[in-house]
C-alpha cells in the first residue's frame, strides 16, 4: 500500500514536473501561430523523453551512476570538460528563465513590476534548496503543478470538434504566408521543450537522492511511461487553447498573461486563480530542478560530494556551485533581457547540447559491466538509435535555422 | 575457495571513476593511475610484470592529464596555489572494491583532493545558518 | 609511470612497423577481493589499435553490445590487437617498440562479462 | 553576459534598414499584424472583463503589456528610413493605423486602473474596429 502510494505520488509529480516555463511558451507560441499543425512534434517528443529518462533512471537505479559522472567515464575529461561547459551554460539560461517565469506569475497575480520579484524569487528558490528535503520539495511543487490541468479543463470546456483537431494533427498544413525554415524551426523550440538535458541531470541525480536500487526499477517506468506523457498532454492543451482562442483573431504570444486568456474567458476567475498557481508551481519547481542541476553536474563531473542527502556542509563544494547559478540566473535575469526571449533561447540551445547527454546515456545503458542483465532490450536500442539520428539532425539544424528564420521571427 | 583470476582494462575500468571512502561519501574521481614497472626492465626482469601501486586522485593531477594550453595553464595554477605539490596518491591496498564506482578503506578527509572542499566548508557553506542541519 | 603517459602513445614492430597506438592497458588481478588490493593488480599486457571513440566506450571488448548503428559505425572490434607485457621491449615518450612482427599480433581475449556491481 | 545575450537577440531579431520597397512593405505589415496581435489581446481581456468577474491586477497587467509591445513594434517601424516615395504613402497608411489603435489601447489601460470597468466596455467597438482595419491592411499589402 505504502508502494502504491509512492508510485502514485511520483506519477503526479512527474505530470507536475514535467512542465515549465519553456513549455508553456512554447507550446503557447505555436498553437497560436501554427494551430496544431506541430502538435506531431509534441508526441516525438514526448516519446524521446520517455525513452531518455527510462534509460538514465535505470542506470541510475542499478549502477548508483548518476548522469554527468558517467558522461566523464565515457567521454574522457577533455571531451566530458566541453560537454560540461555547455550543458552548464544551457542550464543556467533556463534557470534565469524558470526563476523570470516565476517572477512573471507573481507581476500576473499582484501588478507588482516581475523585476522587482526576480530578487525575491531567487532567494526563495535557494532558500527552499538549502532547507527543504528532496523529497517533499518534489512532491509539493509537482503536486501543486497539477493545477496546470485547468488548461486541459479550459479545451474540454470549450468544446472544439475533436475530429477537425485531429485531422489538423495529422495532416499538417503551413499557414498562409509562412515559410519551411519558420516552421522547423519552431519545431525545433518545441522539441527541445520536452527534451530538455536539465530534466535528466535531475531525473537521474533524484534516483540517488531517493536511494533507488534494482527492486525501484518499477517505480522508474510507472513515472516515466505514466508521467510523462500525461505531462505532454499538458502540452497539447496548451496549444489547443492558444489555437482555439488566440489564433483566430491573430493574437501572437508575447506575454505569459495571454496564455492565461483562454483560461480566463472559459472558466472565469477562479480558473485564473488555478492557473496562476500551477504557472507559479511548474517554474518555481523547474527553477529548483536547473538549480540543482548545475550542482549536480559540475560536482559528478569532479566526482565532489553531491546531493540533498547530506548535510550542506558536508557538501560545500555542490551547494556553493548552485548558489552561485542561482546569483548569476538573477543578475541576467534583472539585466533588461525579455524573459521570454531568454525561455525561446534556452529551448533552441537545449536541443542543440542534448546529444551530448543523450549519446553516453545510450552507450552505458547497454553496458553489461554497469548494467548486468538490466541493459536495454532490443526495441529500446531500435527506438534509442532512431532517436540519436533525430537528436543529432535537430542539434545541427538548431543555430542555422535560428540565424535563417531571425529566431522565428 | 580461489577466486578465479579476474582481468580487467585499466582505462575502461579504473580511469575516471567515482571514489567512495569508507563513510559512504562520494571522494573524487580516479584521475590516473600510478604504475610501477620493474627496476631491472626489461633486460634482467623478464618474469615480471609491472604492478598497479596507487590511485591518483585531485585537480593537479586532472590538469596533467589534459595537456595542451588548458592543461599547462590549469596545473600552472594548481601549482601555485598548492606549491607543495602534495598530490594525492591512494596506495592500491587501501582499495575494497572496483565496481561501477570504487570503494576505500579510508576516510574522504585524509585525501588531499579534499583540500578545496574544507576551504568551501569553512569560507562560504559554514557561513550560511543552517549548514549544518539536516533538511527538513 | 601514469597510466596516461602509456595512453595513446604509438606502437611500433621490431622493423618499425606502425601497429597502432595505446588504447588501454591490462590488467590482472589474482589475490582476493575486500582484503585491500596489495601488489595484487599487474600490468598483463596493452590492448592497440587504431581508432579511440568506440575502445573508450567500451565497444569490442564484450561489455558493450551497443545499439547496432553505434557499434558498426565504430567498429572497434575488427582492428584492436593485443601486445602481452613480454613483447614489449622499450618505452618511452615517442613511443613503444615490441618485439617481433606487428603481423603475428592477436585480437585482445574478451573480458568476461561480470554481472552488475550488488 | 546580458551584453552576449542582448547581442545574440539583436543579431537575430533586430529590424536592420530596409532594403528596397518589398522589403519595407514586409516590415509595414508585420508592425501592423504585431499591433493587431496587441489589440485583439485587449479585445479579450475586455470581453472577458464584461462578465463582471473581479480579476485583480491581472487584466491591468494584460491591457499594459498589450499597449507597450503596440508602441514598442510602432516606434521601430517608425525608424526605419523608406526607400523611396511609394513606402511614404505605406508609411502614413501604417502611421495612422497604428496611431488609432495606440489611441484605443491608452483608453483601455486608463479606464482598467481607474477600475472604471463599464468604461472599458464601451472601448469593445473601436478595439474591433482598430483591429478589422489593422487586419485588412495586411491582407490587402502581402504580397
Amino acid at each position: 500500500m505504502k508502494k502504491l502510494f509512492a508510485v502514485t505520488l511520483g506519477i503526479l509529480t512527474a505530470i507536475g514536473g514535467f512542465v515549465d516555463i519553456g513549455d508553456i511558451v512554447a507550446n503557447a507560441a505555436v498553437g497560436a501561430r501554427y494551430r496544431w499543425a506541430l502538435a506531431w512534434v509534441v508526441v516525438v517528443g514526448i516519446i524521446g523523453i520517455v525513452l531518455f529518462a527510462e534509460m538514465a533512471g535505470r542506470v541510475a537505479a542499478v549502477s548508483g551512476r548518476a548522469v554527468f559522472d558517467l558522461i566523464r567515464e565515457r567521454l574522457g575529461p577533455r571531451f566530458a570538460l566541453a560537454n560540461l561547459i555547455g550543458s552548464f551554460f544551457v542550464n543556467l539560461l533556463t534557470l534565469t528563465a524558470e526563476i523570470a517565469g516565476v517572477a512573471l506569475a507573481l507581476e500576473l497575480a499582484t501588478d507588482v513590476n516581475y523585476l522587482l520579484w526576480l530578487p525575491v524569487c531567487a532567494l526563495a528558490v535557494w532558500l527552499v534548496i538549502w532547507r527543504v528535503k528532496f523529497e517533499t520539495l518534489e512532491d509539493v511543487f509537482g503536486l501543486l503543478g497539477l493545477a496546470m490541468m485547468v488548461i486541459a479543463v479550459t479545451v474540454w470546456r470549450a468544446g472544439p470538434d475533436w475530429g477537425s483537431i485531429f485531422h489538423e494533427a495529422s495532416h499538417p498544413t503551413l499557414p498562409p504566408g509562412e515559410g519551411l525554415p519558420t516552421y522547423f524551426y519552431y519545431a525545433i523550440a518545441l522539441f527541445g521543450a520536452a527534451m530538455t538535458p536539465y530534466e535528466v541531470f535531475f531525473f537521474s541525480s533524484g534516483a540517488i537522492e531517493e536511494h533507488w536500487t534494482r527492486s525501484d526499477l518499477f517505480v522508474n517506468r510507472a513515472n516515466v511511461y505514466i508521467g510523462f506523457p500525461l505531462g505532454g498532454l499538458l502540452s497539447l492543451a496548451l496549444m489547443s487553447a492558444a489555437a482555439l482562442f488566440l489564433n483566430p483573431v491573430g493574437i501572437t504570444v508575447e506575454h505569459l498573461g495571454q496564455v492565461a486568456l483562454p483560461t480566463t474567458l472559459v472558466l472565469g476567475r477562479t480558473g485564473l486563480a488555478v492557473l496562476l498557481v500551477g504557472f507559479f508551481a511548474a517554474t518555481f519547481g523547474a527553477a529548483l530542478e536547473t538549480a540543482l542541476s548545475s550542482g549536480y553536474t559540475v560536482a559528478q563531473y569532479f566526482g565532489w560530494q553531491w546531493g540533498k542527502f547530506v548535510r550542506p556542509l558536508q557538501a560545500a563544494r555542490f551547494h556553493t556551485v548552485v548558489l552561485a547559478a542561482v546569483i548569476v540566473g538573477a543578475i541576467i535575469g534583472l539585466s533588461s533581457v525579455d524573459p521570454i526571449k531568454v525561455t525561446e533561447y534556452s529551448l533552441i540551445f537545449s536541443a542543440v547540447a542534448l546529444p551530448l547527454t543523450y549519446f553516453p546515456i545510450l552507450v552505458v545503458a547497454n553496458d553489461v559491466g554497469y548494467m548486468g542483465d538490466k541493459v536495454n532490450s532490443r526495441l529500446t536500442n531500435a527506438l534509442g538509435t532512431v532517436y540519436l539520428v533525430i537528436v543529432v539532425v535537430a542539434a545541427a539544424a538548431a543555430i542555422p535555422l535560428m540565424f535563417a528564420t531571425k529566431a522565428g521571427a | 575457495m580461489m577466486a578465479a583470476a579476474r582481468v580487467m582494462d585499466a582505462a575502461l575500468e579504473l580511469l575516471d571513476r567515482q571514489l567512495i571512502d569508507c563513510d559512504d561519501r562520494l571522494a573524487g574521481n580516479v584521475d590516473d593511475v600510478e604504475i610501477v614497472i620493474p627496476d631491472r626492465w626489461p633486460d634482467g626482469a623478464s618474469g615480471e610484470l609491472p604492478v598497479v601501486t596507487a590511485l591518483l586522485s585531485g585537480p593537479g593531477v586532472l590538469a596533467e592529464r589534459f595537456g595542451g594550453s588548458l592543461g599547462r595553464g590549469w596545473s600552472a595554477l594548481h601549482r601555485r596555489l598548492h606549491p607543495d605539490g602534495a598530490l594525492i596518491s591512494i596506495p592500491i591496498g587501501q582499495v575494497r572494491d572496483i565496481g561501477s564506482a570504487i570503494r576505500l578503506g579510508l576516510r574522504s578527509d585524509q585525501l588531499a583532493s579534499n583540500r578545496m572542499e574544507v576551504w568551501f566548508r569553512d569560507h562560504v557553506v559554514g557561513k550560511i545558518p543552517g549548514a549544518g542541519h539536516a533538511a527538513e | 609511470m601514469r597510466l596516461s603517459e602509456l595512453l595513446d602513445l604509438d606502437v611500433v614492430d621490431e622493423n618499425g612497423t606502425r601497429a597502432g597506438h595505446v588504447h588501454d592497458v591490462r590488467l590482472v588481478q589474482d589475490g582476493p577481493v575486500g582484503a585491500g588490493f596489495d601488489a595484487a593488480l599487474r600490468v598483463q599486457g596493452l590492448v592497440i589499435g587504431r581508432g579511440a571513440v568506440g575502445i573508450r566506450l567500451g565497444y569490442g571488448r564484450t561489455l558493450n553490445r551497443g545499439p547496432w548503428l553505434i557499434r558498426v559505425l565504430l567498429s572497434a572490434r575488427h582492428d584492436s590487437k593485443y601486445v602481452p607485457w613480454g613483447r614489449v621491449r622499450s618505452i618511452d615518450e615517442d613511443g613503444i617498440v615490441i618485439a617481433g612482427s606487428a603481423a603475428d599480433l592477436e585480437p585482445p581475449p574478451v573480458l568476461p562479462a561480470r554481472g552488475a556491481p550488488s | 553576459m546580458a551584453v552576449a545575450f542582448a547581442a545574440i537577440g539583436c543579431a537575430v531579431g533586430c529590424v536592420g534598414s530596409s532594403q528596397g520597397e518589398a522589403d519595407y512593405q514586409h516590415k509595414a505589415v508585420a508592425t501592423t499584424e504585431h499591433v493587431r496581435s496587441s489589440v485583439r489581446t485587449v479585445e479579450l481581456a475586455v470581453q472577458t472583463a464584461a462578465e463582471g468577474d473581479d480579476y485583480g491586477p491581472y487584466l491591468s497587467r494584460v491591457i499594459s503589456q498589450a499597449e507597450d509591445d503596440a508602441s514598442s513594434a510602432a516606434n521601430a517601424f517608425d525608424t526605419i528610413q523608406p526607400p523611396g516615395e511609394t513606402s511614404d504613402e505605406v508609411r502614413d497608411q501604417v502611421d495612422e493605423l497604428t496611431q488609432q489603435a495606440l489611441d484605443v489601447l491608452s483608453k483601455a489601460r486608463i479606464a482598467i486602473r481607474r477600475g472604471d470597468v463599464g468604461g472599458l466596455v464601451q472601448l469593445s467597438s473601436d478595439l474591433t474596429a482598430a483591429g478589422d482595419q489593422l487586419e485588412q491592411f495586411g491582407e490587402s499589402e502581402h504580397v
